[in-house]
């Protein structure tokens, strides 16, 4: 099982689509930076089929005005949830 | 585990910078051991001896500088993408008839092929983009 | 917006990229702000991600970065009071007037030609 | 490509930029060579744009730049012969094989996952 | 009349559709850099309707190997064309 | 006519500054004035004076440089970006307590009101991006 560890906005970047289709079927995806965008509901359809595998960065979400917007599918991780996701993952792999 | 870090992204242009000290910190409270942070592409201007960001804004030259000094993590920047970027330190500024130096320990000019050891020798990589 | 409360102006400055992120929306409002300061009339476009620069409830982020949202509170003082939104990002993002920060016209994409059209100079970032 | 013959080894560099318009392409090759010189496995994967870093009759820019391309032809003296390029990049840019400068293996974007999976560090560039 | 300069390709990149819903009916669109892969006939097609106000920068295409492969409804320019150009427009807008 | 240049991207990182030195080159032979290029975002980069790219590669900082001696082009570089990225001219260094400069002559650190005046006293600007 791998991390994919994305900072890209599916609104106006391609880069999203790149990261979902090299991830396995166990994959996660990480959001953080410019891509919590991609945890707002109305963006979040992107990430169909992620249920239970993607999760977004808090302290970005909060510094955007996005962490009570998020699409419920979303899990929310702090810094240090995000080591324990580089630590459970055999390796990382990130999509900029 | 051990830990590399892998930074592209240059400071103050891009989050990378910020995301990458701060998880870094993180990996460090947890008790993992950083084996480096690798700067490379746009990277190296995290080297920048002479970045004078406003007093009330991050100071990222600062921020690693500190983690080295409290955790002596590696800071290793790669040598070929630093001097097409203007970031020499002294012995390759007199090397190239440079007067004056952009990069200052505790960061080091290395070469490419200590990203492929870090990434190879540790349990983890982690990249950070612009 | 029909063509004729088009706002013309000395510089329309185009705002594409989200706050926090990268430099780019920063750096696009210093250059507004500078012409405003000179006393150039001055509108700001905000398209694509760069709608998102204008959500409400923003903070600093987690190494006290201050983001672009102190200095979008400042716009009036500048007398920059021509914020137009590209209203086909707002609709992909999900996002209603009530979820800006401050009091925006929406231009649908046909107004956007006539809007570089009018102004002097057209800066994009 | 079925799994069986997927390449697997210890690096994948994953290059999805063009020529010329930037140094990404470049400094993922030199990531790639400088592995290969350490005598490590190394597999290269051309996604998206980056496809177009194959075509071949490429030159020097305007200014005398040097491109990628004279690199590219040097792989195969550091044994890097697993050159991956992605199918739905061919299709979408309507290229061929022969519109390439090398021999390479097509990958279905079903085949990227396992792909990831099978090397033990993926840069991507 | 303005003249739109852009260097991205619409494979990856959103900002040719930004390029696009920019340009009033007579503006013309110039592609440098990494931009002049849109003439490729498979790209081509996002400038459908841009017939004769479409223009690419001969030496970007000639150092990524596509002048031999571009599509005929695109102008080819050199960079003393790319200042003609610029003369003729009211002005710029660059797009990246 | 009269001309003003915006570059926005770095050398080598991006073919911005290969694209604006040619194209502004283009300019002067057809016998436009070139009012000014102002370097803002990461085209600060152009001005670092110790850029040392490989022999058989352009280089951009001298070929800014050719340009102002034969044509007096201004080279104007925005001072906030320039200093959050670590070009510092003597002056500025050492108002900041830093020993060395980065940025020298023919570039001058300026204030980006500059590029506002530049882009309308001119008949044209035009801006390169990365």
């Amino acid at each position: 099982m791998l991390l994919h560890i994305l900072n890209r906005s599916p609104l106006d970047s391609r880069v999203p689509e790149q990261a979902l289709i090299s991830m396995g079927p166990d994959d996660r995806l990480l959001l953080i930076e410019d891509g919590v965008q991609g945890a707002l509901p109305a963006l979040a359809v992107h990430f169909d089929g992620l249920e239970g595998r993607l999760f977004a960065l808090r302290e970005d979400l909060a510094s955007r005005g996005l962490l009570s917007r998020c699409d419920k599918r979303v899990r929310l991780v702090d810094v240090a949830d995000f080591v324990t996701l580089t630590e459970e993952a055999e390796r990382t792999v990130s999509w900029y | 585990m051990r830990y590399a870090i892998l930074l592209l992204g240059a400071p103050y242009s891009h989050q990378a910078a910020h995301s990458a000290l701060r998880f870094t910190r993180a990996l460090v409270e947890r008790g993992h051991e950083v084996a480096g942070v690798f700067f490379y592409h746009d990277g190296v201007q995290n080297a920048a001896r002479l970045a004078a960001p406003p007093q009330d804004e991050p100071h990222l030259v600062d921020g690693w500088t500190a983690l080295h000094a409290e955790h002596g993590v590696p800071l290793q920047v790669c040598i070929a993408a630093a001097l097409r970027r203007g970031l020499l330190d002294e012995r390759e500024a007199s090397r190239h008839g440079k007067s004056g130096h952009s990069v200052a320990p505790p960061f080091e000019l290395t070469g490419l092929g200590q990203l492929v050891d870090l990434g190879l020798r540790c349990d983890r990589l982690v990249a950070f983009g612009p | 917006m029909s063509e004729q409360d088009m706002p013309g102006g000395e510089l329309l400055v185009i705002l594409r990229h989200a706050p926090h992120g990268s430099s780019w929306l920063r750096e696009g409002l210093d250059a507004a702000l500078v012409a405003a300061a000179f006393e150039r009339r001055v509108s700001l476009l905000f398209m694509g991600e760069g709608v998102t620069a204008l959500l409400d409830g923003q903070q600093a982020g987690a190494l006290e970065q201050k983001g672009t949202a102190p200095t979008l509170a400042m716009l009036e003082m500048y007398d920059i009071d021509a914020l137009l939104v590209e209203d086909e990002a707002m609709r992909r993002l999900g996002l209603g007037e009530d979820d800006l920060m401050l009091p925006v016209r929406r231009v649908g994409g046909e107004a956007i030609p006539g809007l570089l059209a009018a102004h002097q100079l057209v800066l994009n970032f």
